[in-house]
């Protein structure tokens, strides 16, 4: 057995077993983070190696092939910037333990590769599920914050529902055609009337799953909440890790051989586009609250994902990768912010817009890369956001979905204006007579962190000719 | 010498910019005295070239200086040069020397004002656009120095700029000429795209050899100048804006509201004559429109009781006059009139102006009165300036130019003589109302307090003009008295031999007894006390209607202003802005409405996940 | 590569600006100056010069780097007369600003400056980019400092008005990327080659629907930036609230890219469609010159008088590009550069007028010309010369607009032509608000220092340069016009290939 | 031997009442007994399709869902029990201080 291929699988693997080990000979929360890190830099270090495989992988679960290699890759360099992030966040005088907190994040990890690579039903599933349990105990992590818990709460009770659909929809395939490849599903035509519109309903319900992973309208009704209540770090991992290995294992299928999406999916990502677009900036554009904000542009930024998916072709492939980029990077770093300047020691994250008053005064630099953040959200030079929205316009121009573009333009002109208003709010002049938070130290690893994130922002906002060419690799 | 003509322009402007810039450091005796010295030196160097001129006249009696390339595209350049004829240098001589003596005058009638060396430097610009005006070769340039004296003029009528009246004033004189200046400026876009050339003697030849006589094309662009010529020149209907403009020093309304700017459409119809015989309508139009501008102006001036505004109107009616004379293509009779009015009406403008020194401002001739002996200057100065202006035979310049206006007007083919009727009910008229200032200013019991006394600066001026006025009159007399032509027969090359036609003789009889009569009329008023009456009792409707202008304000503001301040109004608060921002209000409203959904109840979100549900599998399944 | 580092030094200079900011205020004033002082030594010179990159027409100067070749996107920059032109005018007017700026701004002196040069470097761009995308990245990369420059600098209402300044400009701005995607596009599909070239889009066949809808949207965009009726709204505001640096770089600059994109892309990229759009175009240049002219009149707020002022004169522009002859264009030209002079020169007053004051209210003004001459005569003077005064430069450029223009359409010409008598009205209005009337308060202040005078002068020669001889500045454009302006025959070739 | 068909109508009507109880009963142990029900379903659906087929993917299945089900309901009882110092009735419509609306 060949494993070469599963290499950052198998490091993962070891990563998540092991770390248990760890906290048992020594509670240090620096050391199981160090180790967390090491492992995920390891894991993502692998992915070379892994791509010369003679033979593949673990065939009857995995596909390893530049697609998925190229989404593990991306969901690694994801974990480990969060995980830098969060290391200041978790305090030792928190009335909790923090040193689970890396574990729980590896083990989510570990699902998400796993749902990025998976050949089967099967696997999806198991990714699925580490992934979400995972997250479940990364969102109540700061049990004693009640909104904490309840955001647990809600995205148990949430996210089992989903499970359900998911499950029962996987059932519904199976039963309809006896697999639970992937491919082989997708490919086979099914035998009779029944069996189409089984399989049919079984697809319409992983469609729900993946709906509300991605948390796009309709399924996006959780998201403000999860966002708000959940500790920063982990909501750059709901809206960034969880969404990555969705969508990986999504353009993994869409771009099978010989798949083409029938009408009856384009009309429904059309309306779901359409209306994840529109709610989404209409959603957040009186939001005082910086976490909701950050839940519902992903909810808008997911529509415009979908407008790129719509647009095949490939321009659409590489516009798909492209904006998912951006978006997780732009994302982490939005949330990134959050977490430096929030501690769980405290009752809640800063996470009120009129916190960040006066950051341009306290803290110009921080500031300025908040800006680029949302000026990327936003997709205005010089951020990748706005390479991004080019890239999707691009797509949806050279398709000629028209009425698409027009919905972004009109729901784009919307985001502007919250994302804008942080701005000001950052540019306001701050109040003397209240403590800002601006006056926490922010650690070293915290500052090469953001500044790991605002970089390629900013390099690739101004000459994405490398990204491009590295992207399109995933293709070849 | 005739190659120095740019300095004519240029020495004023100089002089403007310099008080302009250094003014304010410079004091009153040097400010005055760059202002009237600038001036004076282009009265002196036109006069040089005038003599020059007489002695050896240029070829084609024309001299056409280009300075520079002012706009110059494929099929349209404009080229800044001056163009001098006879009756340009005739306005020139005119401008610099009355100019002069205006500016001396000033500098004494202006003595303790805020902005003393302002006043010059504003002066003196006025003085070099209308100077750029008369002698620009191109419509273009020529209509800078026409918006050049509307703006100079809007500034010194609104020279006292505390008054919130005089700013109005001000406001309005521009913008009643504006509107007449935007006819214009349509007339020469219409030459320029139809003749291809704004040059003056360029596009009235291209007029004459592409339009036939009579033709659309012609009376259009003719009735455009001419709309804006009637503005400058306060005739009716924009001849609202003259009696207001007196809120400015009496010395720019001599100088810009008597001698000089008002007399711009005079020009401007004579220096494009070509054109305008092209179109014999509108000369027709123009001829009517002069007779009832004379005829209001000259009531409105029966009934004033400020002695400026009886000035201002009895300028709209001589200035009807020239028009008249206009209509009639008797271009030198016009321009005669126009010398002769220059004269006598700066010289009545600045005695009213000496007067008010003495008498503390006080511009009411009913305040006056006995001060004949008082001021015997200023009576002989204004009562040499009133016979001029109700033309008293003989000893008057107003005289012989009047005589030669009604002259031509009775032998002209059109309804000559109702014209002429017109014109001598007029000349009746101007006598009547000039008079009565006369009777009452003059005899009569002392009213008032006097004051100082006039120095040199005022008294030269006044000397001048004065005899001026009795002199001027000869170059130009009828064949009864001597036949003289040297006037016409100066601006003969430029429009054409001018011929006395043969009247008979009642016609110059009636214009000798037509201002005796009113004179007489006048003294008889005073005599039994009429005027003095009216000016103590309730004034009649006809009275406020005369003294009005005839309702032309009133019209107007009802017909044009009210409904202007009422868009403004309706529109100031942006109303696109209001829609735009209804759209603003929608997306609120829209974002409410959705924000409603996040009750942060489990199970409503679930709700919304499964009717989200049952909607993408209907979508899959249905679809 | 001197077009680079146009582009290049005030980039850089922003950063410079700032760091030095962080030390010394003052430091960053002076950079900045210098920066923009060597920014112009760099472009007088191209006047001269001409372009050693191949390319169809009459350059100056000419840059090309490879940027995102996927999207057959390059860094092409081209300079021709009316680009050098608005350049200088961009930075002479960024001079002023950073003049004006000396005593207004206090605070955040360093990031001001670091704005102020970002945002000048991006209209420098979008005046010579030639790679269509690379126009459309300069054209959104000038907003965000001025967002900023409005949003942490501005008046009361700044933040308002900065929104809604992003808003309409962002938002017409993807229209700009949706057409050029899609002009691309049909190019793509017409030679096979994905480019986003200038002088190759150019040869695009455009007829048709598509062609006219892609001129719709970059038609927008450019009126909305040029802040023509309808779409005017977010000027007032904008220009109200902004810094007086900030109302002077919009109004001399930024309305002035919506100008040079109709010119330079719009009629050229797409002449049927624009044709066929120009009666729309021409009404609505009407309806901005009576608009902006009936609201400035009604104005309380002298700033917001003379914001309005712009939307009249840019309706004059919008005629001026619509009725596609020489002698219009010639004129737009100049009024462009004289807009920019006058107006920049009235904000600059009226930010005095409010640094003495404390007010922009004209109620709480008038009678200043006791106490202020020196700033009462300035603004006389320069009010005049917007409002159109025969010699002076506005004059010009209005007169060879409504001179083009009368041959295509005499009514639009006259009604136009008209619109100068409202001009005058709130001319003479605000001169008498402002400056006459008597003095209601007792004020305690200052008349123009001799910095102040000394930029008002230079600022007077160079309207009144442009009023008396503007063959200079006609001479520099009359090449790139030409490049510009399809002839007709260009275009009929383009319509029967097409069709 | 029972039709496959009889078998996924019943775990059809397994999976829509544990639905209706999600949707319907405000205490969160219900709710999370609902989640389980659904997910039992879910299982029999797998059963029931290893019948079909004759393979033993849906019972691997079916050992997978129960691993998550156990998973589930334990994180779902250490929330419920912390729930509990803040709402003595686990009324799951009153776990709303997460909201939007004021």
């Amino acid at each position: 057995m060949n494993l070469q291929g599963a290499a950052p699988l198998v490091i993962l693997t070891i990563l998540a077993g092991g770390l248990p080990g760890v906290v048992a000979i020594k509670r240090c929360y620096r050391l199981i983070s160090a180790v967390a890190g090491l492992g995920l830099m390891a894991a993502l270090l692998s992915i070379p190696y892994a791509l010369q495989a003679p033979v593949p992988a673990l065939p009857a679960m995995f596909t390893f092939n530049a697609l998925s290699l190229g989404f593990i890759g991306l969901i690694l360099v994801s974990a480990l910037l969060i995980l830098i992030l969060a290391s200041t966040y978790w305090q030792a005088e928190t009335p909790l333990r923090r040193e689970e907190y890396p574990l729980l994040f590896v083990a989510g990890i570990l699902g998400a590769t796993v749902l990025a690579a998976a050949a089967n039903f099967m696997m999806l599933f198991i990714g699925l599920e580490t992934m979400t349990l995972a997250m479940i105990g990364m969102i109540a992590y700061p049990l004693f914050r009640p909104g904490a818990e309840e955001a647990g709460m809600k995205y148990l009770v949430l996210s089992g529902m989903s499970s359900s659909f998911v499950l029962f929809g996987i059932g519904l395939i199976e039963l309809s055609s006896g697999s639970l490849d992937i491919a082989q599903i997708i490919a086979a035509t099914p035998a009779d009337a029944a069996s189409r519109e089984m399989l049919i309903a079984g697809l319409a319900m992983l469609a729900i799953g993946t709906g509300f992973k991605l948390s796009v309208v309709p399924f996006h009704i959780w998201v403000p909440d999860v966002y708000a209540g959940a500790p920063a770090p982990t909501g750059a991992y709901v809206a960034v890790i969880a969404k990555l290995g969705v969508l990986a294992i999504l353009i993994r299928v869409i771009n099978l051989p010989g798949v083409s999406l029938p009408a009856s999916v384009q009309t429904l990502i059309t309306v779901i586009a359409i209306l994840s677009m529109l709610a989404g900036n209409l959603l957040a554009l009186l939001q005082d609250n910086l976490k909701r904000i950050l839940g519902y542009s992903s909810i808008a930024h997911l529509g415009y994902l979908l407008v790129a998916i719509l647009a095949a072709g490939t321009i659409g492939q590489v516009a798909v990768v492209f904006y998912i980029v951006a978006y997780a990077i732009t994302m982490i770093g939005a949330f990134g912010v959050i977490s430096v300047l929030s501690r769980s020691s405290a009752a809640r994250d800063v996470d009120k817009v009129l916190e960040l008053r006066g950051l341009f005064w306290t803290r110009p630099a921080l500031a300025a890369v908040m800006t680029l953040f949302l000026l990327s959200l936003a997709g205005i030079p010089p951020a990748l956001g706005f390479i991004a929205k080019m890239y999707i316009m691009a797509a949806g121009v050279h398709t000629q979905l028209w009425g698409l573009l027009a919905i972004m333009v009109v729901s784009g002109v919307i985001g502007l204006f919250y994302y804008l208003n942080i701005i000001l709010v950052m540019s306001m002049k701050p109040h003397t007579d209240e403590a800002l938070p601006g006056v926490l130290a922010i650690s070293i690893p915290n500052r090469l962190a953001i500044a790991m994130v605002s970089l390629p922002i900013l390099a690739f906002g101004i000459a994405p000719s490398p990204l491009i060419a590295l992207l399109k690799l995933m293709f070849d | 010498m005739i190659s120095y003509l740019w300095l004519i322009p240029a020495l004023p402007l100089l002089g403007s910019v310099i008080l302009g810039m250094f003014g304010p450091s410079m004091g009153p005796r040097l400010s005055g005295a760059v202002g009237t010295l600038s001036v004076g030196l282009a009265a002196v160097l036109a006069m040089a070239i005038a003599l020059q001129w007489l002695g050896h006249p240029p070829a084609h009696s024309m001299y056409q200086q280009t300075l520079w390339s002012w706009i110059n595209l494929p099929g349209f350049s404009i080229n800044v040069g001056l163009y001098l004829d006879p009756v340009s240098l005739l306005m020139v001589l005119v401008i610099t020397i009355v100019g002069c003596l205006i500016h001396l005058f000033s500098t004494e009638y202006m003595e303790g004002e805020d902005g003393y060396s302002r006043f010059f430097a504003y002066l003196n610009l006025f003085v070099s656009a209308m100077l750029l005006l008369v002698l620009a070769d191109d419509l273009a340039l020529l209509f800078v120095g026409w918006e050049g004296v509307g703006v100079c003029s809007y500034l010194l009528v609104g020279f006292w700029f505390s008054e919130s009246a005089n700013g109005y004033a001000a406001r309005k004189s521009f913008v009643v000429t504006r509107v007449a200046d935007i006819f214009m400026l349509a007339g020469l876009l219409l030459l320029a795209t139809q003749l291809g050339t704004l040059n003056i003697q360029n596009m009235l030849a291209g007029a004459v050899a592409t339009w036939p006589s009579g033709s659309l094309m012609p009376a259009v662009a003719a009735s455009l100048l001419l709309m804006g010529g009637l503005g400058k020149s306060a005739q009716v209907p924009l001849q609202t804006w003259l009696p207001d403009a007196m809120a400015g020093p009496t010395p720019v309304s001599a100088l810009i509201h008597a001698a000089t700017m008002v007399t711009a459409g005079v020009y401007l119809v004579v220096r494009t004559h070509a054109l305008f015989l092209l179109a014999p309508s509108v000369l027709d139009a123009i001829a009517i429109g002069a007779v009832i501008t004379l005829l209001v102006a000259a009531f409105a001036g029966l009934v004033q009781s400020d002695i400026k505004r009886v000035l201002a109107y009895s300028t709209m009616s001589q200035i009807g006059y020239m028009f008249l004379a206009l209509g009639v293509g008797a271009w030198p009779a016009a321009m005669f009139h126009f010398m002769t009015h220059a004269v006598f009406k700066a010289l009545l403008f600045l005695t009213a102006g000496a007067i008010a020194m003495r008498l503390d401002h006080e511009q009411n001739i009913f305040a006056m009165g006995g001060l004949r002996t008082k001021l015997p200057l200023a009576f002989w100065a204004f009562l040499i300036g009133s016979a001029s202006l109700a033309a008293l035979p003989v000893i008057s310049a107003g005289f012989f130019s009047k005589e030669m206006i009604l002259g031509a007007v009775a032998a002209a083919p059109m309804p000559g003589m109702v014209l002429w009727g017109a014109g001598i009910l007029g000349a009746m008229l101007t006598a009547i109302y000039i008079f009565r200032v006369v009777f009452m200013v003059f005899l009569g019991p002392v009213n008032t307090e006097i004051s100082g006394s006039y120095g040199l600066r005022v008294a030269i001026p006044l000397v001048t003009l004065s005899a001026g006025a009795l002199v001027v009159g000869w170059l130009e007399t009828p064949e009864t008295l001597g036949g003289q032509t040297i006037f016409s027969q100066f601006l003969s090359p430029a429009v054409g031999v001018f011929r006395h036609l043969p009247v008979s003789a009642m016609i110059p009889l009636t214009g000798i007894a037509a201002p005796l009569l009113g004179v007489a009329i006048a003294y008889t008023l005073y005599r039994n006390g009429t005027w003095a009456r009216a000016a103590t009792t309730e004034p009649s409707r006809l009275t406020l209607f005369l003294k009005s202008g005839s309702g032309f304000d009133t019209l107007y503001d009802a017909v044009i202003v009210a409904p202007y301040m009422g868009l403004v109004q309706l529109l100031r608060r942006d109303p696109v802005d209001q829609m735009f921002m209804l759209l603003r209000d929608l997306a609120v409203a829209l974002h409410r409405q959705l924000r409603a959904t996040q009750i942060g109840q489990i199970r409503r979100y679930a709700s919304w996940m499964m009717a989200g549900s049952v909607a993408t599998i209907a979508i899959l399944l249905f679809a | 590569m001197m077009l680079a580092w146009l582009l290049i030094v005030p980039m850089a200079g922003g950063l410079l600006a700032w760091l030095a900011g962080l030390f010394n205020p003052l430091a960053a004033r002076i950079v900045s100056l210098l920066i923009l002082l060597l920014d112009l030594a760099i472009a007088l010179p191209l006047l001269h010069s001409t372009s050693n990159i191949a390319m169809p027409g009459n350059w100056m100067a000419g840059f090309n780097a490879p940027w995102i070749p996927a999207f057959g996107m390059s860094f092409r920059l081209g300079m021709d007369g009316v680009s050098w032109l608005l350049v200088v005018l961009t930075i002479l007017i960024g001079i002023f600003a950073i003049i004006v700026s000396w005593d207004e701004i206090d605070d955040g002196v360093g990031f001001f400056h670091a704005n102020l040069l970002w945002s000048l470097a991006g209209a420098i761009g979008v005046f010579v980019a030639l790679d269509m995308f690379l126009f459309f990245y300069f054209w959104e990369l000038m907003l965000v400092p001025m967002y900023f420059i409005i949003a942490i600098w501005g008046h009361e209402n700044r933040r308002r008005a900065a929104i809604k300044f992003f808003l309409f400009t962002q938002g017409s701005g993807l229209l700009i990327l949706i057409s050029i995607l899609a002009l691309a596009f049909i190019h793509q599909q017409q030679t096979g080659v994905l480019t986003f070239n200038y002088f190759e889009l150019i040869q695009t066949h455009t007829a048709g629907t598509l062609g006219f809808l892609i001129m719709l949207g970059l038609f927008i965009a450019f009126v909305v930036k040029l802040a023509s009726f309808p779409v005017h709204v977010w000027l007032p505001e904008t220009h109200t609230e902004a810094p007086t640096a900030g109302s002077v770089i919009l109004a001399s600059i930024l309305l002035k890219t919506g100008a040079y994109g109709l010119m330079r892309f719009v009629v050229p990229l797409m002449p049927m469609a624009a044709h066929s759009l120009a009666p729309v175009a021409l009404w609505l240049g009407v309806g901005s010159i009576l608009y902006g002219a009936f609201l400035a009149y009604g104005q309380s707020d002298l700033k917001k008088l003379i914001a309005y002022t712009s939307i009249s004169h840019m309706g004059f522009v919008l005629i001026g590009v619509f009725v596609f002859n020489n002698i219009a264009w010639q004129g737009v030209v100049i009024l462009l550069v004289a807009h920019g002079i006058s107006t920049g020169a009235l904000f600059i007053i009226v930010g005095s007028v409010q640094h003495r004051l404390h007010t922009r209210d004209l109620a709480r003004m008038g009678g200043m010309w006791t106490d202020l001459p020196r700033l009462s005569s300035f603004g006389t003077f320069f009010i005049l010369a917007s409002m159109g005064l025969p010699g002076l430069g506005n004059f010009v450029g209005e007169f060879l607009i409504l001179r083009g223009a009368w041959a295509m359409a005499p009514l639009i010409t006259v009604i136009a032509a008209i619109g100068l008598i409202p001009a005058a009205m709130y001319s003479l209005i605000a001169i008498q608000r402002a400056f006459h009337g008597p003095a209601d308060e007792e004020r305690d202040t200052h008349d123009f220092g001799a910095r102040e005078t000394a930029m008002m002068l230079v600022l007077a020669a160079a309207i009144i340069y442009l009023g008396v001889y503007p063959q200079p500045v006609l001479n520099v454009a009359a090449p790139s016009l030409n490049n510009m302006q399809p002839q007709p025959a260009t275009a009929m070739l383009k319509e029967t290939r097409a069709g | 031997m029972i039709a496959w068909q009889m078998s996924a109508g019943l775990a059809l009507a397994l999976f829509m009442l544990g639905l209706l109880g999600l949707l319907a009963r405000r205490s969160l142990v219900f709710v999370m007994m609902s989640i389980e029900i659904m997910l039992n379903a879910a299982g029999l659906l797998f059963i029931t399709a290893g019948m079909r087929w004759g393979n033993p993917d849906g019972q691997i299945m079916l050992i997978l869902v129960l691993n998550l089900a156990g998973a589930e309901l334990a994180l779902g009882l250490i929330l419920i029990l912390r729930l509990r110092n803040r709402i003595t009735n686990l009324d799951g419509d009153s776990v709303n201080l997460l909201r939007d609306v004021p």
